[in-house]
C-alpha cells in the first residue's frame, strides 16, 4: 500500500525534466537549435543545410525545440506537396507534351491545360498553359507516377499560405515552372538514379524527333511561353 | 437594474444631502445614512425582486451593508464573521436551493397579487410606526454618545480593541452553556440537514428502494412512487454500465 | 456622477484621516493594488508560461520582446481589443458583475498581508499581556482580526464564480460553476482548519501579529504540526483557486471552459487576472502564516535594527521584502510543478478526498498542535531566551512521532472506505464497474 | 467612530428592515424567498442588539460582550436555520413537485 510515494516520485519525474533542460547543452543558450541565423553569433555558424539538428528519440533530454520561420529542420527527399513542371536549365525546354493524362488521373480533377497550336492551326506536342488548382490538389503524387515523359514531378514547398485565394491559388505555368536544376538540389538521389538518367535520355532524344518531325511539317519554331 | 439604479441615486442623494445639511454634525452621520439607505434598499429590493436570484443578490449585498454597519459600531470581528457566514455560506446555500428548486437557470418568476400585499403591507407599516413610535419616545436615544458624556469603561475599551481573544475568552468563561448550546444546535442541524436532504428511502430502506413505514422522509401515498423513481440513482438501470 | 461620487469619498477621506496616512492609502491604492500587483500577475503568467514550457522540453514565449517579455503586454492588448460579446439571453448586469467579484475577493485578500517588517513599536504581547517591542507589517492595512477577514474574502470568489456560471445561460457554464463552488465550499473548510494551529499558538488573529511571533520563535513550518498544517493548507489552496489538480471548474476537455465559457474580451481577462492574483495572494498567505514572512531563514538579522531611523527603516524593508517575494515565488513555482505533473481529478474523488482525508487530518492535527503549544510554547511564554534545546527536541520528537501516526492512520482509513464503497457499488449494481477500479491498476513508478 | 451617530438611528433602520423582512415573509409564495426574508429579520435583530451594545449606556458590572456573544450566536442560529430550511425545502419540493408554500397543505385538515 503506497502512502503518496507514488506522487512524490512523479514529481521527482517532472522536476528532473524541467533542471535538464537548463543542463543539457547549457552553453547554447543564446543558439538557435535547428540551426538559421543565430542569435548571438560568436562563432561562424554553419552553411545553410549543414547546421546540426537534434533529432528527438526516447533517450533526448533538454530543448530540442526548432524556431520554425527562423530555422527549419531539413524536409526527407520523398516528402512531397505540390505537382510542379520541370524546364531543362540548358535549353529551356519543357518535357511536358500536353497529353493530359495527368489532368485524367488526377483524382480531385484539378489539373487542366490548353494545347498550343502552330501557326496553321495543327496541335503542338507542347502545352500552352497548365493549370493546377492547389486548394483542391490533395498531394497523392499520381500524376507525377503517371507522367509518361517524367515532365510532372512532386515538389517540397509547403509554404503556400497567401493574402488571396481566388486567383492566386491557380497556379498557372509561370507558377509551375521549376528549372531541372532545382529539383536535382532537392531530389539529388531520384535525379542521379540510373532509371532518371536513361528516361532524361530517352525523353529529350523522342522529343527531338517530335520536335524535328513537326518543325519539318510547319516549317516554323513555335514559341515557348 | 431600476433597483439598483435606485440604489446608486439614493446613495448619491445622500451624498449630496450630507454635504448640504449634515456638514456640522461630523461626516460619520452622512456616512450612516448612505449605508442605512442602501442597505434598505437592497432589502426592500430582496423583498420585491421577482427573479429569485435577483432576490438573492440583494440580500447580500445587504449582508455586506450591514457588515458595514457593524464595523460603524467598532464591531469589526462580527463584521468579518457577517461577511463569512452569511456571504460566504449563507447566500451560497440559498443559490444552491434555488438551483435545486427551481428550473435550472433558476429564473421563473413568480406573480404578485395586490390581494396578498395590501394587508400585508398594512400590517408592516402598522409595526414599523408603532416601533418608530416607541424608539422616538425615548430622548436618550436620540443624543449622540459624544452629546450623553457616558462613562468610559476601561474594560469595554479593552474589548474593543481586542475583540477576538475577548470573545473567545468570554464564551469560555461566561457565556459556556450557551456556546456549548449552540455547537450543539449546529451539530443537531448538520445532521438534520444531512438526513432530510438524503434521497427518500435512502435512509432506512433495503436495497429495493422501498421506504419503510414510519421513515423520517415518509411521503404521501399517492406521492411516493414517482419521488422514489426518480432520485434513487442506484436503482436506475440506465445507470448500470454494460 | 461618478466624478463626484469620488470628490465625496475624497472630502470624506480627507476629512477622516490625517494627511499622511491619506498618502500611504493613495501609495497602497494607486501604486500597489491597481499598478503594481496588476503587472506582478501579469509576469506571473509569463512565468508560468516559461515553466510549464520548460517542464515539457519547450522554450516558451520568445517572440515578443527578449524572452518573451511582453508577451503578457500583448496578450491584455489583444483581450482589450477583441469584442465584448454577451449571450443574447444573459443577465446583462450580473453578467457583468461576476468577474469584478472574483477580481474584488483576489485584491481584497491582498490588503492584510504584511509584504515587510514595517517599522517595530510597543504594544501588548497577545499571550501574556506585557508590553514589548513588536513589529508593525508593511501593509495597507493590520487587521486585529486579520484570518477570519481572509476566510472571509476568499469565500466571496466562490460567490461570483456562481453568479458567472449562471448568469451565461449555458449547461456547461452552469455544471462548471455548481462544481467549482461544491468543490470550494469543501476545500475552504481543510482551508481554515489548518490556520487554526497557526492562531493557537500566536494567540492571535492578525497576520502581522503572527509574524511577529515566527520572527520570534522561528517559523511555523519548522515544527511537525506546522509542516502538516503548511501541506495542508497548501492543498486546499489550490482548491480554493482551481488550480490543476483541481481545476474541475475550468476543465477544457469536459467542459469546454467551464464558468467563463461565454466571457470573451477583458471579461475573460478579468478572470484571468482573478485567478491568478488569488494564486499569488494565497501565495503570499500561506508565506505570511507558515513561512515567517519576509523573515530571513534561522537569522533574527533585521529585527533588532528596526525602529530607529527611517532611512535605515526603510533599507531593512526593502531586504524583507525582497525574501518575501523570493518565498512567494518559489510558492509559485510549486504551483507550476504540481500543474505540471498531476491530471486532473474526479468530481467525486476530489469531493472524498477533502471530506474523508484532509478534514480528520486537520482535526488530528489541531489536537496534536496544542500537545506542541503545551510542550514548547506556553511553558516559556513571556521569557526572553524561548524554549530550550531539551525541551524543544522533546516536542519535536513527541508530535513527530504523532503527525507520521496520524498521517499513515488517515490515509488507511481513506484507503478502506474508497475500497468499501468500490465494493457495495459492484453489488449493487451486479456488474463490473466500466471504469477500471483505480486500485487495480497495477502502479509503476 | 461612531460615536456621533445616535442610536434611534440605528433602531430605525433595524425597524425598517424588519417590517420590511415582515412583509416579505407575508407575501413571497416561494419557500426560499421566505427564507431570506426571515434572514433580513435576523439581520435587523442583529443590528439592533449591537447598537445597543455599543451605543447604548452600560450598566455598571455588566460583562462587556454581551451584546457582541448575543450577535454571534444569533449569526451562528441564522447558519443552523438556513442550512435545516434549505433541507426542509428540498424535502417539501420533492413530495409536492413545486416551490410554493400554498401548496404544502397536507396538514390543513
Amino acid at each position: 500500500m503506497a502512502f503518496g510515494r507514488g506522487l512524490v516520485v512523479g514529481h521527482l519525474v517532472t522536476l528532473r525534466r524541467f533542471v535538464r533542460t537548463f543542463m543539457v547543452g547549457a552553453g547554447r543558450t543564446w543558439q538557435r537549435r535547428g540551426g538559421g541565423p543565430q542569435r548571438v553569433d560568436f562563432f561562424q555558424s554553419p552553411e545553410r543545410g549543414l547546421e546540426p539538428v537534434i533529432e528527438q528519440t526516447d533517450e533526448t533530454e533538454g530543448i530540442f525545440t526548432v524556431e520554425y520561420p527562423d530555422e527549419r529542420l531539413k524536409v526527407h527527399e520523398r516528402f512531397r506537396v505540390l505537382p510542379v513542371l520541370v524546364y531543362d536549365d540548358a535549353d529551356g525546354g519543357i518535357r511536358c507534351t500536353s497529353c493530359n493524362i495527368c489532368a485524367k488521373v488526377c483524382p480531385p480533377q484539378c489539373i487542366w491545360m490548353t494545347h498550343a497550336q502552330g501557326p496553321d492551326g495543327n496541335p503542338v506536342p507542347v502545352p500552352e498553359d497548365f493549370f493546377i488548382d492547389m486548394d483542391v490538389c490533395m498531394n497523392c503524387g499520381l500524376c507525377a507516377e503517371y507522367c509518361p515523359f517524367d515532365a510532372i514531378k512532386m515538389d517540397q514547398n509547403f509554404e503556400l499560405a497567401n493574402y488571396e485565394r481566388h486567383q492566386s491559388h491557380i497556379f498557372s505555368m509561370q507558377d509551375l515552372l521549376v528549372s531541372s536544376g532545382y529539383y536535382a538540389e532537392t531530389h539529388p538521389e531520384a535525379w542521379m538514379s540510373a532509371d532518371e538518367q536513361s528516361e532524361r535520355a530517352k525523353a529529350s532524344k523522342k522529343k527531338n524527333q517530335r520536335l524535328q518531325k513537326a518543325l519539318s511539317s510547319s516549317g516554323d519554331v513555335p514559341r515557348l511561353d | 437594474m431600476l433597483l439598483l439604479m435606485l440604489v446608486s441615486a439614493g446613495m448619491l442623494v445622500a451624498g449630496l444631502w450630507e454635504i448640504l445639511i449634515f456638514r456640522e454634525f461630523g461626516p460619520m452621520r452622512g456616512v450612516f445614512v448612505q449605508i442605512a439607505g442602501a442597505a434598505v434598499l437592497c432589502a426592500v429590493g430582496t423583498v420585491l425582486a421577482r427573479n429569485l436570484i435577483h432576490s438573492a443578490l440583494y440580500l447580500v449585498a445587504f449582508f455586506f451593508l450591514v457588515a458595514c454597519l457593524f464595523i460603524m459600531l467598532e464591531a469589526e470581528f462580527l463584521a468579518v464573521m457577517q461577511v463569512l457566514v452569511f456571504i460566504g455560506a449563507v447566500a451560497i446555500l440559498l443559490m444552491f436551493g434555488i438551483m435545486l428548486t427551481q428550473d435550472v437557470q433558476g429564473d421563473q418568476v413568480e406573480a404578485h397579487s395586490v390581494l396578498r400585499r395590501l394587508p400585508a403591507a398594512i400590517v408592516a407599516i402598522g409595526l414599523f410606526v408603532m416601533l418608530a413610535v416607541a424608539v422616538q419616545q425615548r430622548p436618550d436615544f436620540s443624543k449622540a454618545r459624544t452629546e450623553r458624556a457616558a462613562p468610559s469603561v476601561a474594560a469595554r475599551e479593552r474589548v474593543l480593541n481586542q475583540m477576538p481573544q475577548e470573545l473567545g475568552l468570554d464564551l469560555m468563561q461566561r457565556w459556556c452553556l450557551p456556546f456549548e448550546l449552540v455547537g450543539l444546535l449546529l451539530t443537531a442541524s448538520l445532521v438534520g440537514a444531512v438526513a432530510l436532504a438524503q434521497p427518500v428511502g435512502s435512509l432506512s430502506a433495503g436495497s429495493d428502494g422501498t421506504p419503510s413505514p414510519g421513515s423520517l422522509t415518509e411521503t404521501p401515498e399517492h406521492l411516493s412512487r414517482e419521488v422514489a423513481g426518480g432520485t434513487h440513482s442506484s436503482s436506475r438501470p440506465d445507470l448500470v454500465s454494460p | 456622477m461618478n466624478g463626484l461620487w469620488v470628490s465625496i469619498v475624497a472630502m470624506k477621506m480627507a476629512a477622516l484621516s490625517e494627511p499622511v496616512p491619506w498618502v500611504a492609502w493613495f501609495l497602497w491604492l494607486f501604486v500597489g493594488f491597481a499598478g503594481l500587483f496588476p503587472l506582478l500577475v501579469a509576469y506571473i503568467v509569463w512565468g508560468e508560461r516559461k515553466v510549464a514550457a520548460r517542464f515539457q522540453d519547450r522554450i516558451g514565449p520568445n517572440r515578443v520582446g527578449p524572452f518573451g517579455l511582453l508577451q503578457s503586454i500583448a496578450d491584455l492588448v489583444k483581450l482589450l481589443f477583441k469584442e465584448d460579446f454577451t449571450p443574447a439571453r444573459a443577465d446583462f448586469l450580473i453578467h457583468a458583475l461576476a468577474p469584478v467579484l472574483m477580481l474584488i475577493s483576489a485584491m481584497l485578500s491582498l490588503a492584510v498581508i504584511p509584504f515587510g517588517f514595517g517599522s517595530v513599536s510597543m504594544r501588548n504581547d497577545p499571550v501574556t499581556g506585557v508590553l514589548r517591542p513588536t513589529l508593525t507589517g508593511f501593509s495597507a492595512v493590520d487587521l486585529p482580526s486579520g484570518v477570519p477577514y481572509l476566510i472571509a474574502v476568499s469565500s466571496i470568489a466562490s460567490l461570483g464564480l456562481f453568479l458567472a456560471g449562471w448568469s451565461s445561460r449555458n449547461k456547461y457554464a452552469l455544471l462548471g460553476s455548481m462544481r467549482s463552488v461544491a468543490q470550494m465550499v469543501s476545500y475552504e473548510i481543510p482551508q481554515v482548519l489548518a490556520t487554526v494551529p497557526i492562531v493557537l499558538w500566536s494567540g492571535t488573529l492578525s497576520l502581522t501579529g503572527i509574524l511577529d511571533r515566527q520572527v520570534e520563535t522561528g517559523w511555523y513550518v519548522l515544527t511537525p504540526p506546522g509542516f502538516m498544517a503548511f501541506v495542508i493548507f497548501m492543498i486546499s489552496s489550490f482548491a480554493e483557486v482551481n488550480r490543476a489538480p483541481f481545476d474541475l471548474p475550468e476543465a477544457e476537455s469536459e467542459l469546454i471552459a467551464g464558468f467563463h465559457l461565454e466571457y470573451s474580451s477583458m471579461r475573460f481577462g478579468l478572470f484571468f487576472l482573478a485567478e491568478y492574483m488569488s494564486m499569488f495572494a494565497v501565495c503570499c498567505i500561506c508565506t505570511t502564516l507558515f513561512l515567517g514572512g519576509g523573515a530571513i531563514p534561522f537569522l533574527a538579522f533585521p529585527r533588532g535594527l528596526l525602529g530607529g531611523y527611517v532611512v535605515v527603516d526603510l533599507f531593512l524593508n526593502l531586504i524583507t521584502i525582497l525574501v518575501f517575494s523570493l518565498k512567494v515565488g518559489l510558492l509559485i513555482f510549486l504551483f507550476f510543478w504540481v500543474r505540471a505533473t498531476l491530471p486532473r481529478m474526479r468530481v467525486d474523488r476530489l469531493m472524498a478526498f477533502a471530506w474523508k482525508l484532509l478534514i480528520p487530518l486537520c482535526l488530528v492535527n489541531l489536537l496534536i498542535a496544542a500537545i506542541w503549544f503545551e510542550i514548547v510554547i506556553r511553558p516559556v511564554a513571556g521569557r526572553p531566551d524561548g524554549p530550550g534545546f531539551l525541551q524543544w527536541w522533546i516536542g519535536f520528537g513527541v508530535t513527530a512521532l504523532l503527525e507520521v501516526l496520524a498521517f499513515f492512520g488517515a490515509v488507511w482509513l481513506y484507503r478502506q472506505d474508497s475500497e468499501h464503497s468500490l465494493k457495495t457499488w459492484r453489488s449493487s449494481t451486479g456488474s463490473k464497474p466500466s471504469i477500471i477500479a483505480w486500485r487495480s491498476v497495477p502502479t509503476k513508478v | 467612530m461612531s460615536q456621533d451617530v445616535p442610536l434611534n438611528w440605528y433602531l430605525i433602520v433595524a425597524a425598517c428592515v424588519f417590517v420590511i423582512g415582515l412583509f416579505g415573509v407575508m407575501t413571497r409564495r416561494n419557500p426560499i424567498a421566505v427564507l431570506m426574508s426571515i434572514e433580513l429579520m435576523l439581520n435587523a435583530s442583529n443590528l439592533n442588539i449591537l447598537a445597543f451594545w455599543r451605543l447604548g449606556t452600560p450598566n455598571p458590572g455588566e460583562a462587556p460582550l454581551t451584546g457582541v456573544v448575543f450577535t454571534a450566536l444569533v449569526i451562528a442560529v441564522a447558519a443552523a436555520e438556513v442550512a435545516v430550511g434549505i433541507a426542509l425545502i428540498l424535502v417539501c419540493y420533492r413530495v409536492w413537485k413545486s416551490a410554493d408554500v400554498d401548496r404544502y397543505d397536507s396538514m390543513l385538515g
